[in-house]
This record gives structure tokens, C-alpha cells and sequence, in this order.
């Protein structure tokens, strides 16, 4: 392919679509409990700090992977609703044009990749990005000896003034595809790969796949009539599909 | 060796200046505490070329510009935001910015080429030009246009005349 | 046109020009070594020492957070960017509009523009979380083999910042050439072989006057459309995101509006510094502080009209994240600080419209400080009331500034001025030739 | 001189004078390697990712026996996840059970053994003589021939590591082993006992449930199994073919599954057994068919659905409807937390039970299941021990009838109210020997502390509890290598007893469930010379199981013993004019009962329903915040008649306003530095009242009152604003739903 050609190629608004993966999750609401096995899950696989109290104080937690939470009524008619909330990995996500030094780009699996090394902590991709799921390293966290023995090889640990944010489990879909390509296989099957929170998740709440493939079951839930995206109006097309919860028991699945 | 010539008024520097370019005197140089518009009409100092150097650069830095933002985006294709590689809105901005960096910095050179700066070294020069003296300078005159120099400026009304090796 | 009187003591003579100028520059008092120590001394202490603490536990000494990732550092790199429009507008614009007036203090309103942007870029400095790779960001090769993202506002920002210092510095230098002359010629020693130095061997001959006089002309036509551009790129790292209250068309005039005028009301309290300290009363006169005053009405204005649309087009999006944006600014914790601004630069400027209060310059000094005391909250309260609320009100935060990030400000302030400080002592601070060119001409002519 | 290296010598320069900064920046930046541009997308060609091995154990955060897998990377466990074969919890895992990691590499884990030096300090000593010295203990009291003065007491243990205790029980000498979990639902055991005959809990069918009735069971948080009820829900949601589920939750406080719950029902406090025997009312005398509906009838005349709208609050038009429903859908009634955990849990059971009696769920798919006993279950010389228990023990140790109390895994300091006094009972025992992997409370009260292994580091097997409709059992292997100078509590048993001059056949704990497990694949009809074959892939699937006793539906009901129903109201204790509010203390799924207290990662994990990390709080309603003007981190004074603690106030949206709600977990005054003196322990305030029927604390039957000490504090959470303001967060018709 010509350099022309792939200039075009990036230039159309869809352009992931061609490639082998788009990887995208559905999160059905209606089975989310919001028990939270999934914020600890991402904590292990990924490395996250134990940031300790003092910095929970002034709210600089790091959860790739959290639970928010809206109330709605009053008592005693109170509603809580639960709603995952982690990196949309936006195909037209506000936060990779902020960055100046291209430390957060598109990649060709339709991720959000954020590379730390390359990360000079302007920040602006937090600040950018509406969903709020990018967080930043204040200092260089420690763990506490021998905590630090449980740490993923596979996931780097951050340093201090880097910005930090859900991969989709980059390390295990790269090892899915390491396998498939020993198998001689072209592409990850269906399933093969799954992110930590998807593989913890005590109600099969989360389903993660390939949005390319039309036979993959996330594709199948995220054509669910339920499903919408969240700030659908801020045009970042998120690769992330919810799907609502039912309220009351007359609409059947 | 160097003649100066120092004046109070402005009109007589700038008639000794004339003189001496009518006799043909080369290297004349005519110092002044500011800027003198009169001058360098006499002078024949009509638009000057830092413009040129100006334009170019600015030019250029527009074209660099662009095609610094383009040329860095193809050494490593990087899609962000679903924008397109080439975005134009985004590159005209850094165009507009490399078009006034560039302008500036040669009309900076321009400037140096134009005037003949920096020197440093051995050209004639009175102090008192600097505050509010007019110095009309003849620069290495030949023997034989010593006297004639000499002659114009001290005709023209020169409160001074000296012959200096280069002061400055 | 009524051609104002530009000295209010009488013209002074070529020479006593030249000698009021230099002695400024040459003689220095203990006063002065004083007060340069102290500077320095609140600079190393408030600024340096808590920035290199940063540097070294993380950008956490400050008081930013998940919701707030930008905070004071960046609303003073705003400020400080805004207070650098002073030196253009009065050098570049006025010196193309032929305004006499201009004369003896834009030299150091160039000043004000070339050390504002200095403390400004130290700031963005300050900011990034890893300084020591912070020239990832410039268009240079890296060992990753890998060019900045030209479709980052950020890049734009680094882009006009880079530009915008290198314009301004050449423009202050370019126009003190002739003056690092006569402070040559003045001297002797080592003063005398710096500034031969740093004259490149000026003379002052027409060829000389004549290519500066078109280069300088070219400068400011070229510097005018950079100042404008710049402060819209600063206000674009804001007005590209999509956080409610940030997320505004009318953001880039509001920003230059901005800054042109915290830049004019600084220059107003420079003027009188130079005044009170350096001996300039004859030549910083009623006309100047008359004319910046009438200015600064003008630009409040303006200001405040915009702030006025600014409120009133996120009510009409009747979107509910711009009126709950709208009611935390105007009602919410910041509020006092909100109103505070509003007051200093939306009503105090109106006493100006009394020429009693233009034309004194100790009233003038208090409203050009409030001025820029409203300024400096404004872009407080731009950066405090918005980026902690945004789109997802679970995520809903706040944001205090740090003891740290209290000091680093104050110290930006010393910084500015110890900046300033070495500038009287090296450059002349008002132009010499420029007066001189105002005062009557050395023609015969005129004597007789 | 010694050789200084570039980076060294940068910084050496740097350190002089103006080179400070630049030579720290310098430093910064040949920090290491440049690595290449995007590590993770494009590795390099010579980077190989190592190989992970997965080792398949059994969790032992809670009782819910979850099949774990562990990864393991170079001998370290690097992540635990749930077990895809195991049918409790089918490859998924909670919070807690994830947290295990924090729990075996927690720097405050006990490394060696210790003595007590009587200072209140500990020293390190060896294990030989801290063996040494329990066993000369343990043999003076067994020539003296004093067995019942000796006291095993340790938290929940199953499996066959029982049958090693029993052993060690004959050996040494020791007449009780008692098992005390704050967890254990014992009122549940007791109501199963005295109306189905079951010994073993039956199996909630939540999954194929359309209509589930929970009274107080918090079943997506802490019942029973979480996770395994969990994937229920998530199937009765959405994975049903003929309808989404239903779920209605009884309780004062909105819980994790009350605010799943389609409904949530704010009953009176200590009123959801006579809401359950309104509801069987209704069913019996509109609904109900059954040859014994006469004797129903008759037994629930005053449960009239106006007389318990009174009572708790419901109102009756609800009372009648939910009958209908509970009654025409496949449905299902469980009971739990602390409606249950008053002075008449077991009646509350009980009710409930018969609801679903009622509505015929027994035996049926969705229902409730009973599970046949898989038989190769140790039932053996153990009882689990009831807070009356408790209470009779701590009589025993204070009247010095208690020479040696061996305590392993359970903190009755920490979980039992301070009224109790067992802490000062404790004093009075000669030697406790504690055998614990943390320094708890209970464990701080020891003489001699022997540090046991980690359940990663320990051979065992489980059978969970409840099971899950057919027999399996689970091994618990070691997936990491010891990390300190501990031992597992089987070993310290067979050591001690070899010590003591008992001739042991078993060297470990590993042969000792090796050789138990070949006398079951013998009994099984299992070829002996096949066995090797058998353990190994028992081991690596972690989980083995048998479709044999399948469940045992329809028909074979048995009639509900009617005259077990009883009174149902369950006694506050506290004068309501002094003490206005109820208590209602709660487990949290991050902490359970205080256990996870120690874990950093719980810590850090905002409370599902509150956000709160690191704290405790005390939950008021809206309503009852503005009416006493307290304001989120007020802290206020709770007073029980027993007690009074002080904590920050949280105003939470779905609460009763005569209700006052606390999460236990916190307040440690030992467990290490992650949970040491942060939030308090609402159990201290429990006045320490029991049902009658099975002994068990009525932890949720207390009255208090409040006061605000105008001390306030920062409440830690991560929520903002928990409400949507009107955007397009939840779904685009949200704002239909306002």
C-alpha cells in the first residue's frame, strides 16, 4: 500500500472498520450488580498502586476500572443505579488529539493505547476526555514489601508524572494473538480473549470481543435494542456499548 | 586612517554627505543620533531590501511549516481521534506560527546583510554622534581624496574635522 | 489633531537624555542591590525550592486531583501569557499607528511582554508532570524516532509560545541596539566591551537607521497578528475540550480581550515603578497615564461585555451541564472570587472615566493592581470552576490550590520581577533614541 | 577510590551549586534504557513475554468456596482468578476472593514463631521450641488427664483438615474443638433443621428463579455464596428465555441487592418474619390449595394483611399483590443478614421457609433444592460454635476452668460485642496459643503466636456449603512456595503431637488429604493403581465432582411442620423514648466481617453502595439528617445501651428514618498497619442478646441514639454528585425516568 493510500485510508472516518479487530465490550446494566469484583480484578491485573489514604483524601485514586453510582427519587421510592465506568477506547476520542507528543493514539485494533514512556504529563488528555477515566500518577507509588511480588510482569509500572488509563488488558490480547498465530491462525477466535474485569465479573455483566466480527457475541449484544452509549452527544463514538437496564418486569428480554 | 567631519545641524552633515558622493568619494558614511527620514532621501536610500529577506522568509517558513507538519506525520502514521492524518485546520495554525518564526528570524538576517552588521572592528566613529552630533565619515580615503574630503566637509560647516584610525 | 504636550517638565536636551537614561542604568544604589536580593531571595525560596521539590516526589505537592488535573499552575501561565500583550500592543501597534506617546515606555512594556512569557513558559515548565522530557514536545529528533503531534493544541500552544519569545526578544533587542550604542560609549572596561558587544557595532549611520527603521517596521507588522494568535491558541487547550464552561467559541477574543488588558493595567503599574524608582518622571507623563487610562475603560468594556455573553449563551444551551457549570461559578464555592473579579475589572475601571483618577498616578496604581488581581482570579476561577465538573457528575470534584502551588505563585511574582530588575541595569529602560526623536530636531532651521 | 559511574557522577555534579536542578533532570532522563517507542503494541523482536502457570486452588476469603485459579509467574502468584471448572463459582470471582493476593504478600503477615515475654511484647523463637513448649503444656494436661481443660477454638474450617484436628483431638488430648465464624448463618442451619430435617443448607436456585422474595439476604454481597448467587442473578435477569426475573428486597436499609432489586421494601426493623407470615396469609387463605391448608389457615389467622400493614409498614394492597405473584411465579423467598440476625431469626427462617412451602418451591427447578449429603464429607468431633457457646466458653475461661486454648483463624475479640468480655476472659487461660497468620486481636492475647501458612501456601480440601445440587469437592493445593518460617495448622498439629511422642503416620498435611482422598476414590469404586492418575488430575482441575445424588424433586415434599411457626417480632433492645433509632449494623462485601480489614486493595475499594474508603460511617436518612442538622462527616456519637462509638455521618437516600445503619469491618485496634485504628466496630454497641432456639448473637437488635459532637471530618469518597442531572448517562430515556 502507497503512503497515498494510507493517507486516505486514515483520512475516512471509519477506517478501523477494515482492520482485523476492533475490539469493543458491552456492558449490560440490567445484570451489573455493581459488586465491584471488577475494579479489583483490573487493580491486580494491571498493576494499579495502592495509593493510600491521605492521597484517596484529595481524590487522586487510580481505578482503571470504577463503579459510579446515581440515585434516583427520593426515599422511600429510591433507585440506585450502578454503571461501570473505564476508558471508552473512543474511536474519535477527544483525548489522543490533545496529546503533543503522540503518547496516546488509535491503534490498529481500534484501542486507545496510552504509552507511558513516551508520556510527559501535560495532562491534557484528562482534561479532554469526557468520561473521566484517565488518571494520572501524582508520585512514584510504592507497595509496601513483599506486596510487590504480586505485580504483572506483563504490565509496566508507572512512575511519577505519567498518565495512566484502561488498556482493554493490551498484554492479554497480545498474548491471545501470540497463541493464535502459534496455531496458525489468522485471527483470535470468538472469546479467546478476555479482559480482567470481563473474566471476574460474577453476572457475565461485561462481554468484550471483536466489533469487526458480525458473529461475535459482543457484536450480537451490541445490537441489543437496549443498547446506547454513554454521552452519545459528545461524538466520540465509543467503542463501548451499554446496554440499559429494564425497569419494571412487563418488558421482557 | 579615517577623516571625520562632526556637525550640530543636520542639514549641514547631510550636504557635506552630498558633497562628498558628488566628488565621487566612495566609503562615506553619515552618523546620526537618530534616524533621520531627510537623509536618507538625500542619501538615495529608497526601500530596503530587508523586506525581501522578509517576504521570503516568511515564505518559506509558511511552506517549512506545513511541510514539517506533514512530513512528521508520515514517518510514523499515528491516527488520533479518528482525525485525519493530514488535518488541514490544525497545520495551518503551526503554518501561520513557522510563517511569523521564519519572517522574524530573517528579517533579523536581512537586517545584519543589509546594514553590514555585526562589526566590531576599526571603522570610523565619534561619540558625540550617539548623542546629538551629526559625524559625516570618509572611510580609508585614498591619499589624493584626503584633501578633497577635507575640503567638502570643512565647506559644509563642520565644527570638527579629525583624522583617526578606525575608533570603534 | 491637537498635538499633546509629551513632557510635563519641559523637553529635555539631547544630552540630558543620554545622561538620564545611562545614569539609571550605570548607577546603582544599594537600594537597588537590596531590593534585587530580595527578589531573588523570595524567587529562590517560594518558587525554585518547592519546584524542585515537585520535581523530584511528582507534580502531588500540588493541589491537583483526578478531577482537577489542572490547576493554578496552568490558570498562571494564563495570566502571565495575558500580561505579555502589553509589550505588542503598545510597541507594535503604536509604532505602525505613528503614536508619538508610545515612545517612552514601550521599551519597557517590551519588557514586561519578553519576562511575562518567560515566567509563563517556566510555568508550563512547572506544570508537566516529567520536565525531563519535555523536549519530547519540540520538533526535534529523539532517540524514539518520533515527531510531536502537530494536531495537538498543545503543539499549537508550544509552537506560538516558541515563536512568540524568539519575536518578542528579537523586537526588545533589535530596538535597544542604537541605545547598547550610547551605553557603550558611555562607559569603559568590561561594560564598555559587553555592550560593544551587544551594539554589533552600531554607529548610526543612515544605511543603519535606515534597515531598521524598515526591519522594526516589519517586527511589528509581524508581532500584531502573533500576539492575537497566540492568546487564542491558549485559549483553544481550553475551548477544544468538550468541559462544560470551557467548550466556548467566544473563548479566543475573550482571552486576547483578556490579556490586552491585564497587559495595559500591568504596564500602568510598571510606568509608575519607573517613575517613582528610576527617575522617569519627565519623561512618563500625563499623557501616557491619560491614554492608558482611557485605554484600559475601553478594554474593560469590552471584557465585560464578553463575560456578560459568556454567561449568557451557556444559559440559552439550556444544556444541563453548562447551567449547572453557570450556577456553581456564579453561586458556588469560587463565587466570592467570581464577584471579587467582576467588581475589580468590570466597575472599578469606570472610576477612570474621571480625569481626576487618570490623571493620578498613585489612584491609577491601585486600580491597574486590582485589575490585575481580577485578572489573575479570572483565570483562577476559568480553570477551578470547570475542570472538576464536568460531563459525569459522579466524578464530581474540587479543587483547592496546594501551600506549594500558593508559593510558586507569589515566587512567579518575584521571579517577574528580579527579571525586571536586571533588565534596568542592562537595557535602557526607556528609549533613548526614540525620545530624542521626539524632541525638537537639530536643524538649523528650527534654531534660528 | 571507589568507581563512580555516569549516573553517579551526574548526580554528583549536579549536587554542587546551580547544577542542582539540571543535574536531577539529567538524572531523570538516563534513568534507564531509552526503551523503544510503544513497548506494549509493537515489542521488540528479542522481547518474549514469560510463561504463566496456573495452579487451581480453593478461596478461603469467605465460606463460600469458590475454586480459584492462580497464575503464577517465576514462583510469585501474580493474580487470582476464579476456577472455570469449579460450579460454585464457574470462572468468576469477587472482590474479596481477588484480594487473597494482598492477604499473602501483606507485610504484616507473622513470620516466626513468637512468645508472649509478659511485657506486652513479643520475641521471635524458634520452632522447635516453641513446639517444645506447647507439647510439654499439652502433655502435663494430658497426664493429668484434664482433656476438657484444654480448648481448640478456630474459625471456619471444612474439609478433611477436620478429620487431621479429630486426630490431633485423640492424641493429645483435647475434649472440645470448637468453630466460631461471625458469618455463619446459624439461624439458617437451625429453621432447616427444625422444618425440612436438613443438617446441610439446601441449594437457592436463584438462576432459574422468576420471582425472588429476599428478606434482609444481601445475596449479591455476602449470603451464603455471593458469587455463585451472583451468576444467578445475572442469568435471571437476562438469561431466562421466558422472562426477566424479579426481585423484591425486604430490609431498612436499601443493601448491594436492594438496590438491584426491581422493589425495595423498608419494613419495620426486626418485622420481616410477620411481612413473610403475612404474605403465607394471604397465599393460604386466597392461593393455597394443599391438603394442610386448613391447618395454615388456622396458624396464620392473625397475620392478617391490615394487621401487618401496621406492623411493619407495608401497606396491604403490596402485602396482597406480592402473594399473588410469590404465589403464581416460579418463585423463591430466602432470608438473611439482619433480618434474621435478631432475637427470632429462626422463627424469621422459619416463616420464610414456609413461604416457600406455600408457594411449592420446594424441591422445585428455581426453588429451593435440597442437596444429598456427598458422603465423603468429614463429620466429625467439631461444633460450630453459637455466641451462647461463645458466651458458656468465655464463663469457663474466666472461672479458670480453661488451662490451654488453642485459637486458629478466628477473632471473637473483634467480632463479638465488647459487653461479652472475652478479651478479659482470655486473661484468665494460662496458655493461649495462638495459631494464626496475622496479628489480630484475638491473636495479640496469645502467650505463644505460631505463624500458619497462607491459604496459598496450605494443603486442604472443601466440599462448599451450600453445595451446588451434586457433589463436589475441591482440593486446596500450595501455589507458592513458603515465603516465611510458618507452617500449616496440620502440620503444627502432627508436629506437636510427634513432639509430644504420638506416633503419626501422616508427615504433612498433603499425605494426610492424599491418603483420605484415596480411601474415598477406593469407596467410590475406584481402581487402587489408577489413584495416582486420579489425584493429578484432581489437582489440576482443582475441583472434582460427582453427578450421582442429583437433586430430588417434586413429590417428595414432606409436610411443613406447621406448629413450628412462631412468634415472629423480633426484640429491640433499648428504650425506643431514649434510644430513637435502630441499629443496623451490616457486613460489607469489601471487609465481611472485619476480615479483609487487612487487605490494601479492600481498603481502597469504595463501599458499592456508599463510595466511603478507609473509614467507618454511620448512614442516616435524608430526612432524619436535616431533622438533627447533621451533615455528611459530622461525626456523631452513637450511644447503645451496651455501648457508644463515634464515626462521620453519611447521609444515605434509602434508609428508614427511624433506622440508623453501620458497616462492620473496621475498627482494628491490631491487624496490621492497613487496618489498624481507622473506623470503629458498630458490634461494640450490639447490646449482647440470642435467639432462644439457636444460640446465635441478635446482632441487629439494638436500639441507639445519636449525637452531634460538632467535630467534623473529611469523609473520604470517591462519588461527586450521585445523581444524573438530567444527562444521557444511564440510558437515552433516562429522562423519562427523571
Amino acid at each position: 500500500m502507497s503512503v497515498l493510500d494510507t493517507i486516505r485510508k486514515y483520512r475516512e472516518a471509519g477506517y478501523y472498520k477494515e482492520f482485523d479487530y476492533h475490539w469493543g465490550m458491552t456492558v449490560d446494566l440490567d445484570r451489573c450488580t455493581g459488586c465491584e469484583a471488577c475494579v479489583v480484578a483490573c487493580q491486580a491485573e494491571n498493576n494499579l498502586p495502592i495509593v493510600g489514604e491521605s492521597s484517596f483524601a484529595q481524590r487522586r485514586e487510580i481505578k482503571w476500572m470504577r463503579i459510579e453510582r446515581y440515585w434516583e427519587g427520593e426515599y422511600p421510592n429510591a433507585k440506585l443505579n450502578f454503571i461501570p465506568m473505564f476508558c471508552q477506547q473512543c474511536d474519535e476520542a477527544p483525548c489522543e488529539t490533545a496529546c503533543p507528543v503522540f503518547a496516546t493514539y488509535h491503534n490498529q485494533d481500534g484501542l486507545n493505547t496510552q504509552i507511558y514512556n513516551r508520556c510527559i504529563g501535560t495532562r491534557t488528555c484528562a482534561v479532554y476526555c469526557p468520561y473521566e477515566v484517565r488518571y494520572f500518577n501524582w508520585f512514584t507509588y510504592t507497595w509496601d514489601e513483599p506486596l510487590e511480588r504480586q505485580l504483572n510482569p506483563d504490565v509496566s509500572v508507572r512512575e511519577k508524572g505519567v498518565m495512566e488509563k484502561c488498556t482493554f488488558c493490551i498484554q492479554r490480547i497480545r498474548q491471545a494473538k501470540d497463541l493464535a498465530k502459534d496455531d496458525d491462525r489468522r485471527k483470535v477466535r470468538d472469546g479467546e480473549v478476555t479482559p480482567a474485569c470481563a473474566q471476574s465479573c460474577p453476572t457475565e455483566a461485561l462481554v468484550f470481543g471483536d466489533l469487526n466480527d458480525p458473529e461475535s457475541r459482543v457484536s450480537k449484544m451490541a445490537n441489543d435494542p437496549r443498547g446506547y452509549q454513554v454521552l452519545e452527544e459528545q461524538n466520540t463514538s465509543p467503542s463501548v456499548v451499554y446496554l440499559q437496564k429494564v425497569h419494571g418486569d412487563e418488558e421482557a428480554i | 586612517m579615517d577623516i571625520t567631519g562632526t556637525f550640530q545641524y543636520e542639514e549641514d552633515a547631510i550636504s557635506a554627505a552630498q558633497g562628498l558622493h558628488a566628488a565621487g568619494i566612495k566609503n562615506v558614511s553619515l552618523m546620526s543620533p537618530i534616524p533621520m527620514h531627510a537623509a536618507e532621501k538625500a542619501l538615495g536610500l529608497g526601500k530596503s531590501n530587508v523586506r525581501k529577506f522578509t517576504l521570503i522568509g516568511a515564505i518559506l517558513g509558511g511552506l517549512g511549516g506545513f511541510s514539517m507538519c506533514v512530513a512528521t506525520a508520515l514517518v510514523f502514521i499515528m491516527p488520533t481521534g479518528g482525525r485525519a492524518i493530514i488535518a488541514l485546520p490544525p497545520y495551518l495554525l503551526i503554518t501561520y506560527e513557522t510563517t511569523i518564526l521564519i519572517g522574524v528570524l530573517s528579517t533579523l538576517v536581512g537586517f545584519f546583510l543589509v546594514a553590514k552588521l555585526p562589526a566590531w572592528k576599526n571603522r570610523p566613529y565619534r561619540v558625540e554622534a550617539n548623542v546629538n552630533r551629526f559625524v559625516v565619515a570618509v572611510e580609508s580615503p585614498s591619499s589624493n581624496e584626503v584633501k578633497k574630503a577635507e575640503q567638502i566637509i570643512r565647506g559644509a560647516g563642520a565644527l570638527g574635522i579629525e583624522q583617526t584610525g578606525g575608533t570603534l | 489633531m491637537v498635538m499633546k504636550k509629551l513632557f510635563d517638565h519641559g523637553e529635555p536636551s539631547y544630552e540630558q537624555v543620554n545622561q538620564d537614561v545611562i545614569k539609571s542604568l550605570i548607577e546603582t544604589g544599594p537600594k537597588y542591590w537590596m531590593l534585587l536580593a530580595t527578589t531573588v531571595g523570595i524567587t529562590v525560596v517560594c518558587f525554585i525550592v518547592p519546584w524542585m521539590y515537585q520535581i523530584h516526589m511528582g507534580v502531588g505537592v500540588a493541589g491537583m486531583n483526578r478531577n482537577a488535573v489542572w490547576g493554578t499552575y496552568l490558570s498562571n501561565f494564563i495570566f502571565w501569557i495575558g500580561l505579555s500583550h502589553s509589550g505588542t500592543l503598545l510597541s507594535a501597534v503604536l509604532h505602525i499607528t505613528q503614536s508619538d506617546w508610545r515612545k517612552s515606555i514601550y521599551r519597557s512594556a517590551e519588557a514586561m511582554t519578553l519576562f511575562s512569557l518567560m515566567v509563563a513558559a517556566t510555568f508550563v515548565m512547572v506544570h508537566v508532570g516529567r520536565l525531563w522530557f519535555i523536549h519530547w514536545s519540540f520538533p526535534i529528533p529523539n532517540p524514539m524516532g518520533l515527531w510531536p503531534n502537530f494536531r495537538s493544541p498543545i503543539m499549537f500552544d508550544v509552537m506560538a509560545i516558541t515563536t512568540y519569545l524568539t519575536a518578542s526578544s528579537i523586537f526588545i533587542y533589535m530596538g535597544s541596539v542604537p541605545d547598547f550604542a550610547a551605553v557603550r560609549d558611555y562607559s569603559s572596561g568590561l561594560r564598555r566591551r559587553i555592550y560593544t558587544v551587544l551594539s554589533f557595532g552600531w554607529r548610526g549611520t543612515s544605511k543603519e537607521w535606515h534597515t531598521l527603521g524598515w526591519a522594526y517596521t516589519f517586527f511589528a507588522v509581524l508581532v500584531i497578528p502573533l500576539a492575537v494568535s497566540v492568546h487564542s491558541i491558549v485559549s483553544w487547550d481550553f475551548a477544544l475540550s468538550t468541559v462544560p464552561g470551557l467548550h466556548q467559541t467566544i473563548f479566543a477574543p475573550y482571552f486576547v480581550c483578556g490579556a490586552i488588558y491585564s497587559g495595559t493595567a500591568g504596564i500602568v503599574t510598571v510606568m509608575y515603578c519607573l517613575r517613582r524608582f528610576l527617575g522617569f518622571e519627565r519623561y512618563i507623563g500625563k499623557i501616557h497615564v491619560d491614554y492608558l487610562g482611557k485605554l484600559l475603560i475601553a478594554l474593560s468594556m469590552i471584557w465585560t461585555y464578553i463575560n456578560i455573553m459568556e454567561l449568557f449563551t451557556g444559559w440559552y444551551s439550556g444544556s444541563s451541564a453548562e447551567i449547572e457549570f453557570l450556577k456553581f461559578r456564579l453561586f458556588g464555592f469560587y463565587a466570592p472570587m467570581y464577584w471579587e473579579m467582576i467588581l475589580f475589572c468590570a466597575f472599578v475601571p469606570l472610576l477612570m472615566l474621571f480625569k481626576s483618577v487618570r490623571l493620578n498616578w498613585n489612584r491609577m496604581l491601585v486600580i491597574s493592581i486590582l485589575i490585575n488581581i481580577g485578572m489573575l482570579s479570572e483565570r483562577f476561577i476559568i480553570v477551578s470552576t470547570s475542570l472538576p465538573r464536568k460531563l459525569l457528575p459522579d466524578s464530581y470534584g474540587f479543587y483547592f490550590p496546594s501551600p506549594a502551588e500558593i508559593s510558586i505563585t507569589v515566587g512567579s511574582f518575584a521571579m517577574f520581577a528580579t527579571l525586571f530588575l536586571i533588565f534596568i541595569k542592562v537595557f535602557p529602560a526607556v528609549s533613548i533614541y526614540e525620545v530624542k526623536e521626539t524632541l525638537n530636531p537639530l536643524r538649523r532651521a528650527e534654531k534660528t | 577510590m571507589t568507581s563512580i559511574n555516569r549516573r553517579d557522577f551526574f548526580k554528583f555534579v549536579g549536587a554542587g551549586g546551580a547544577g542542582a536542578g539540571a543535574g536531577y533532570l539529567y538524572a531523570e532522563l538516563v534513568k534507564r534504557p531509552q526503551e523503544l517507542l510503544v513497548p506494549q503494541v509493537v515489542p521488540p523482536e528479542d522481547y518474549s513475554p514469560g510463561l504463566a502457570t496456573w495452579y487451581n486452588t480453593v478461596c478461603n476469603q469467605c465460606s463460600g468456596g469458590c475454586g480459584i485459579s492462580v497464575r503464577i509467574r517465576e514462583g510469585e502468584a501474580k493474580k487470582i482468578e476464579g476456577n472455570p471448572v469449579h460450579p460454585v463459582n464457574q470462572g468468576r470471582l469477587c472482590a474479596l476472593g481477588q484480594s487473597g493476593l494482598n492477604a499473602l504478600y501483606n507485610p504484616d503477615r507473622l513470620k516466626t514463631p513468637l512468645r508472649n515475654n509478659n511485657e506486652g511484647r513479643f520475641q521471635g523463637i524458634e520452632w522447635e521450641e516453641a513446639i517444645d513448649e506447647l507439647a510439654q503444656k499439652l502433655n502435663e494436661s494430658r497426664a493429668r488427664r484434664q482433656s476438657d481443660r484444654v480448648q481448640l477454638l478456630t474459625g471456619n474450617i471444612r474439609g478433611h483438615v477436620n478429620g487431621l484436628i479429630g486426630h490431633f483431638m485423640e492424641w493429645v488430648g483435647v475434649a472440645s474443638h470448637m468453630q466460631y465464624d461471625f458469618t455463619r448463618p446459624a439461624n439458617l442451619y437451625e429453621a432447616n433443621q427444625l422444618t425440612f430435617g436438613q443438617s446441610m443448607l439446601p441449594y437457592y436456585d436463584i438462576r432459574n428463579t422468576h420471582y425472588l422474595l429476599s428478606f434482609g439476604a444481601d445475596y449479591l454481597g455476602t449470603w451464603l455464596s455471593p458469587v455463585h448467587n451472583s451468576l444467578g442473578y445475572g442469568h435471571l435477569r437476562q438469561g431466562q428465555t421466558e422472562k426477566r426475573g424479579t426481585c423484591i428486597q425486604v430490609e431498612p436499609r436499601m443493601s448491594l441487592s436492594g438496590a438491584n432489586a426491581d422493589e425495595w421494601l423498608p419494613a419495620v426493623p426486626g418485622s420481616e418474619g410477620s411481612l413473610a407470615l403475612g404474605i403465607a396469609n394471604v397465599i393460604a387463605n386466597g392461593h393455597y390449595t394443599g391438603a394442610d391448608q386448613a391447618e395454615w389457615a388456622n396458624a396464620l389467622t392473625t397475620y392478617t394483611p391490615s394487621n401487618i400493614a401496621r406492623l411493619t409498614g407495608i401497606s396491604e394492597v403490596d402485602i396482597e399483590r406480592i402473594a399473588e405473584e410469590f404465589f403464581t411465579n416460579a418463585s423463591l423467598a430466602i432470608a438473611g443478614g439482619a433480618a434474621t440476625a435478631g432475637t427470632e431469626g429462626v422463627a424469621t427462617h422459619i416463616a420464610v421457609n414456609a413461604l416457600n412451602y406455600l408457594a411449592g418451591n420446594i424441591g422445585q427447578k428455581g426453588g429451593v433444592i435440597f442437596n444429598s449429603d456427598p458422603g465423603f464429607a468429614q463429620t466429625s468431633t467439631f461444633e460450630h460454635a453459637n455466641y451462647q457457646q461463645m458466651i458458656t466458653l468465655a464463663e469457663k475461661m474466666k472461672n479458670n476452668e480453661v488451662d490451654i486454648l488453642i485459637l486458629h483463624d478466628t477473632n471473637p475479640i473483634f467480632s463479638m460485642p465488647s459487653s461479652s468480655n472475652f478479651q478479659e476472659a482470655m486473661e484468665n487461660v494460662p496458655l493461649v496459643v495462638a495459631l494464626s497468620g496475622f496479628m489480630d486481636e484475638t491473636t495479640a492475647m496469645a502467650d505463644l503466636i505460631l505463624p500458619t501458612d497462607n491459604y496459598l501456601e496450605s494443603w486442604g480440601d472443601d466440599v462448599p456449603e451450600p453445595a451446588v445440587g451434586f457433589s463436589v469437592a475441591s482440593i486446596s493445593q500450595p501455589v507458592v512456595s513458603r515465603l516465611y518460617d510458618t507452617r500449616s495448622l496440620g502440620d503444627i498439629l502432627i508436629d506437636t503431637a510427634r513432639m509430644m511422642g504420638t506416633e503419626v503416620s501422616w508427615d504433612s498435611t498433603e499425605a494426610y488429604i492424599q491418603d483420605v482422598w484415596s480411601r474415598i476414590y477406593a469407596q467410590q469404586g475406584g481402581d487402587p493403581s489408577g489413584f495416582d492418575n486420579f489425584w493429578r488430575s484432581a489437582l489440576e482441575a482443582g475441583v472434582w465432582g460427582q453427578e450421582t445424588a442429583s437433586t430430588n424433586q417434586g413429590s417428595t415434599v414432606k409436610p411443613f411442620p406447621v406448629n413450628q411457626l412462631s412468634d415472629v417480632s423480633n426484640k429491640l433492645e433499648g428504650d425506643e423514648s431514649e434510644y430513637p433509632f435502630v441499629l443496623h449494623p451490616y457486613l460489607t462485601l469489601t471487609f465481611l466481617d472485619g476480615r479483609g480489614a487487612n487487605l490494601p486493595w479492600q481498603q481502597e475499594l469504595p463501599d458499592p453502595l456508599t463510595s466511603v474508603v478507609y473509614n467507618s460511617w454511620v448512614e442516616l436518612n435524608p430526612g432524619t439528617a436535616v431533622e438533627l442538622g447533621v451533615k455528611e462527616g459530622d461525626v456523631l456519637e452513637v450511644t447503645s445501651p451496651s455501648g457508644t462509638i463515634r464515626a462521620p455521618a453519611f447521609i444515605y437516600e434509602a434508609i428508614r428514618p427511624d433506622v440508623v445503619a453501620m458497616p462492620i469491618g473496621q475498627g482494628h485496634e491490631q491487624y496490621g498497619r492497613y487496618a489498624e485504628q481507622r473506623g470503629v466496630n458498630p458490634i461494640d454497641l450490639v447490646v449482647p442478646n440470642f435467639d432462644q432456639r439457636s444460640g446465635a448473637l441478635a446482632w441487629a437488635g439494638t436500639r441507639v441514639k445519636i449525637l452531634k459532637t460538632g467535630e467534623r471530618v473529611l469523609l473520604i469518597k470517591t462519588d461527586g454528585i450521585t445523581r444524573t442531572l438530567g444527562r444521557q448517562i444511564l440510558g437515552p430515556s433516562e429522562a423519562e425516568h427523571g
